[in-house]
């Protein structure tokens, strides 16, 4: 079945795949962010298409517009520009692809048990934002707040062991 | 003259290479802010400036030495080129010095002309300050207002009377060069009278902007010791609460006759230093209006033969530039050019303090920092 | 001149018919007038920042003493198009010492996504392209997506400057994003949708049949909102007093010190973009849209309020540009941090308040 | 304080200072000029700078002239406090390898000027911290102030 929302749904699984591959081979750390970032993008792209509009733009907020930008300050910050075209690999990356690919196979095993039989694209795209908003601060409420709790204890942590001993004293 | 007949190596104290730890920041020779070929040698550990090293000499023209070899009446022609936004200053300064040794007295009118140019000379150097601060400080405006509007006046000004907008020659050994067009005082006097308001308006736009306080405040501060003792003088030394004018203190001309203030402040901030300037400039505007009334008709030249000779001895003629004391010093021997000429130039005084005033402060402040010293590199380099 | 919405999507729909009537399948019709429709939209978006850019230019001419660019056409008004020609054809220029890839992309990751925001404006009646339910979120991340383009600019361009100018300017960007979404979040609490023109058409009414019920009139919340929106846009834009990121005096020109013509060009474009976007943005958020004054509705068409509006707003960007002096990065960090995002904080809470007391009464 | 007066007081501590008296019919200021030996430079400064009656807190310039026949350094002193003036004439015989004692302890300001003096006129500082070229490139030869200076052609010219 060729129709507009698989070849969209194609295109994108194509360069998810590969920006990831870019991730993890590049020399270039910042290269390497940059890969991270555009596949992070594509996964947005997988929500807009599966309907969800507010996931989609969360994601582009958050993970491109926030957690990627602070993952470029720490490349720029902490490497000298061009000196350091190392290797990103290790020697173990044997294992690594065969763990790898263990983790993929079960994946792929349970999803096809779970989603026999579920239509993979959203056929009308329904506002989201509504109900999310609802679960969040309804059912949802608890865990919800205890996912911020355990946030804010890593910025804490992050404070602490960021603190300069001497100015501290 | 053998080149090792003298120490040139550096005794260990003094921190050749830059530390090891933190970044090494080389601001200039060509950067923006530097305001002409400075280069400052900045190392950086973090945020914080651990050690600043001046680097001048790129803009040096040996006026000293050329001196040497020109007439006492060429010589008014090189000091044009030492801080060449303040040429009347200059061209005073050095013809005070001659004039001391020449003993020549000075017509009334053409001290008043001197006074009334000077002090034209010390707004309009003030305007270019403020613009290029304001620069320095991110706000565009101001520059084209104080520099491209009053100045520009000023200059036509002194167009009128000279001839020349930028290096005008026009104070000469016994008087100047030509007595005022007819309505010059006229229009000066409508320009002094505009000029107040201008004044007040470059509060509004620059000098009370909590923006610009912001960042000018409480930063780089220095102690009225601590400049007495780098020799600063002008502007940067009043800024720290020090009254010291060369006008007040050490009387050239006919300024013991004028009343004005010397405007100080207290602890000689960025802020400050810029505040001072504003003031002056108001300062400057009552003397000019002072002189205006006093001006009388009559010679503008003191009575000097065609050829004269400087006698053998020697000479020291200072006054309140714009930036400073700026003093000439010439020794001669009798013949038609001194034997030797030096130039306390205010900006290179001023400029060596940097050294120490940029130690301890942000690397977003150094900007903030060298652009209140005022500096003309003409006149660093010379 | 009427309204042109209607007559827009007559047009399209006629397209799209005339091409399904010669043989193209209803999809391909379908996305060839979404082509038209796109392009449309870029290219009127390219041609704004000509015009902002001739504005600033007169703007500050003016505030200035000066007349602005004379030279080119009647006042001037040629001269964004020569620069633009030369911009184009001028060398491209890589230093060696930059990564090349990075480089190159940076201009082009800096400038698209400033065009892709536009699609949920509501630029006047039945003038939006996509009516998306989460506009106002889609618009900030987005738009979020131009600070790696910075940061990429930065880095690429292998030079100190530009490095720290990139690091100051995402910094500054990604600080500053909070409390602009928070100071969205009122808005999105009081009309109950996240569509722009949702929000905007919910504005078109008046109180006592004078006042019109745009948001900023709303007392105090609407201020506070406002004032912490147009300051966190400008801070988005990095344009003065928060130019930090290009701060001529300090950093040459920050991140685009390395890039000449085109690439220039494309990041110059992203900014003047998103200057309109700002403008755009507050005035469906604040302004009611596209929501006439005084005259009877209907006499001047609601695209013609709409913009008009807007450079109303466009005209605060280029005033502040040339009055204020820059702000320094640790009191620009401390300002967002200590006092925008309180604030925002306590104009929710007020907001909610709001509703609250509204829903009893 | 006047002339008379500070050459008193500076005579009570130095008694072998000699005054530079004026010639009728050269030209020189109304300033006390005073000879000072290079050797007991740093102590007559320091003597000036912080005893209360003179204290000589303003080092207005440092400069130097080559007399062919021997150099000789001028340090012109003002105090901010009392407003007297002072100038000190300071002869460095050695022209092969002129040496003086820097001030720069006394009067941080001496610091560029100094350097300035080296640069051009090629007497050495000892103790100054910092005695590199400052105008001229660092490897520039000869020294321009100097009377016999000869400039070499470069390839402007």
């Amino acid at each position: 079945m060729i129709n507009l929302p698989s070849i969209i749904f194609y295109t994108f699984s194509v360069l998810a795949i590969g920006m990831a591959i870019v991730v993890v081979t590049s020399r270039n750390v910042f290269h390497s962010a940059m890969a991270l970032t555009g596949t992070l993008g594509v996964v947005a792209g997988f929500f807009a298409l599966l309907g969800a509009d507010f996931l989609a733009a969360s994601q582009v907020l958050i993970y491109v517009g926030g957690i990627m930008i602070i993952m470029l300050f720490v490349v720029m910050l902490s490497q000298q520009p061009f000196d350091a075209l190392q290797r990103q690999t290790n020697t173990q990356w044997l294992y690594g692809i065969l763990f790898a690919a263990a983790v993929a196979a079960s994946l792929i095993r349970s999803f096809r048990d779970v989603y026999r039989g579920v239509a993979a694209v959203a056929t009308d795209t329904v506002p989201t934002s509504a109900p999310i908003g609802r679960l969040l601060l309804g059912d949802m409420l608890v865990p919800f707040e205890a996912v911020s709790l355990v946030l804010l204890a890593a910025l804490v942590g992050a404070v602490v062991f960021g603190q300069d001993r001497k100015a501290a004293k | 003259m053998s080149e090792t007949s003298v120490p040139t190596s550096a005794p260990e104290t003094f921190p050749q290479k830059p530390p090891e730890k933190g970044m090494f920041i080389s601001l200039g020779p060509q950067h923006p802010s530097t305001h002409g070929v400075l280069r400052v040698a900045i190392t950086a550990d973090g945020e914080v400036v651990t050690s600043a090293q001046p680097d001048v000499g790129y803009l040096h023209r040996a006026t000293e030495k050329l001196a040497e070899k020109r007439t006492y009446p060429q010589i008014i022609v090189l000091t044009d080129r030492l801080d060449y936004l303040a040429a009347m200053t200059n061209n005073w300064s050095y013809c005070l010095a001659v004039e001391k040794m020449l003993a020549v007295a000075i017509p009334e009118r053409a001290d008043l002309l001197r006074i009334i140019v000077g002090e034209l000379q010390r707004i309009a150097s003030h305007c270019v300050f403020l613009g290029t601060y304001g620069i320095d400080i991110g706000a565009f405006t101001p520059f084209l207002i104080a520099f491209g509007r009053e100045r520009e006046r000023i200059l036509d000004l002194f167009e009128e009377i000279c001839g020349a907008r930028l290096t005008y020659n026009y104070i000469r050994i016994g008087g100047v060069m030509a007595d005022s067009p007819d309505g010059w005082e006229a229009r000066v006097r409508t320009f002094v009278k505009e000029m107040y308001g201008r004044v007040d308006e470059y509060d509004t736009l620059l000098t009370y902007n909590p923006i610009f306080m912001d960042r000018t405040k409480n930063i780089g501060t220095m102690t009225a010791e601590m400049a007495v003792a780098w020799g600063i003088t002008g502007p940067n030394l009043r800024a720290t609460g020090f009254k010291a004018d060369v006008r007040k203190d050490d009387p050239y001309s006919l300024y013991s006759q004028f009343k004005f203030d010397i405007p100080v402040g207290k602890q000689g901030d960025c802020w400050e230093r810029y505040w001072v300037r504003v003031q002056e400039m108001r300062e400057s505007l009552k003397i000019i209006e002072q002189a205006l009334d006093a001006l009388k008709p009559g010679e503008t030249m003191g009575k000097l033969p065609k050829v004269y000779r400087v006698p053998v001895g020697e000479g020291y003629g200072h006054l309140e530039a714009p930036r400073g004391d700026l003093g000439f010093y010439i020794i001669s021997d009798g013949t038609p050019s001194p034997y030797r000429m030096h130039i306390r130039a205010p900006s290179f005084i001023n400029l060596q303090v940097l050294q120490t005033l940029l130690k301890g402060w942000k690397v977003a402040d150094v900007i903030a920092i060298l652009g209140s010293i005022d500096i003309v590199l003409g006149e660093v380099d010379r | 001149m009427g309204e042109i919405g209607p007559l827009l999507s007559q047009l399209f729909h006629t397209g799209r018919d005339w091409a399904a009537g010669h043989g193209v399948p209803p999809l391909g019709a379908q996305i060839l007038m979404m082509a038209v429709q796109v392009g449309i939209i870029i290219l009127s978006i390219s041609l704004v920042p000509m015009v902002l850019v001739y504005a600033e230019r007169k703007v500050a001419g003016f505030m200035q003493g000066r007349l602005g660019p004379m030279e080119v056409g009647p006042f001037g008004i040629l001269q964004t198009l020569a620069d633009g020609i030369k911009l184009i054809f001028k060398e491209d220029v890589i230093p060696r010492g930059a990564d090349r890839w990075v480089h190159i992309v940076a201009p082009i990751v800096a400038c698209a996504p400033a065009f892709v925001c536009f699609a949920p404006v509501p630029f006047g009646k039945g003038m939006t392209l996509v009516d998306l339910d989460t506009s106002v979120l889609f618009i900030f991340a987005v738009s979020g997506i131009s600070v790696i383009g910075i940061l990429m600019g930065g880095w690429g361009s292998g030079n100190k400057f530009s490095m720290l100018g990139g690091l100051r300017g995402a910094a500054q960007a990604v600080s500053y994003e909070i409390p602009r979404v928070l100071s969205v979040v009122p808005l999105l609490m009081f009309y109950g949708t996240q569509s722009l023109r949702g929000i905007a058409v919910a504005q078109q009414a008046r109180w006592l049949g004078v006042l019109p019920k745009w948001f900023i009139f709303y007392p105090v919340i609407g201020q506070i909102s406002f004032v912490i929106f147009l300051i966190c846009s400008v801070a988005e834009t990095n344009r003065t007093p928060f130019d930090i990121a290009e701060a001529e005096s300090e950093l040459v020109a920050g991140f685009h010190t390395e890039f000449g013509g085109i690439k220039f060009a494309l990041f110059f474009l992203a900014e003047y973009a998103y200057v309109f976007l700002a403008s755009a943005m507050a005035v469906a958020l604040f302004f009611g849209g596209g929501d006439g004054v005084i005259l009877p509705g209907g006499l001047i068409p609601s695209w013609i309020w709409f913009l008009g509006k807007t450079f109303m707003i466009v005209f605060m960007f280029l005033w502040f540009r040339w009055t204020f002096p820059r702000m320094r990065v640790d009191q620009l960090m401390s300002f967002c941090w200590k006092f925008l995002l309180p604030w925002s904080f306590v104009n929710i809470a007020l907001t909610g308040a709001w509703i609250l007391w509204r829903a009893h009464s | 304080m006047n002339s008379a007066e500070l050459l008193a007081a500076i005579k009570a501590k130095f008694p072998d200072l000699q005054e530079i008296p004026k010639v009728t019919g050269q030209a020189r200021g109304d300033e006390l000029y005073l000879a000072v030996p290079s050797a007991k430079l740093v102590e007559v400064c320091r003597y000036l700078r912080f005893d209360p009656p003179l204290s000589f807190d303003f080092l207005s310039f440092v400069t130097s002239v080559d007399f062919k026949t021997h150099f000789e350094a001028v340090y012109y002193l003002v105090s901010t406090l009392h407003k007297h003036k002072l100038v000190l004439k300071v002869k460095v015989e050695d022209r092969n390898k002129p040496q003086l004692p820097t001030v720069t302890s006394i009067w941080p300001t001496a610091d560029w000027q100094e350097r300035e003096i080296f640069d051009l006129m090629g007497i050495g500082f000892e103790g100054h911290y910092n005695l590199r070229r400052i105008l001229l490139p660092d490897d520039w030869e000869g020294y321009p102030l100097r009377k016999d200076y000869a400039p070499k052609p470069d390839r402007y010219d």
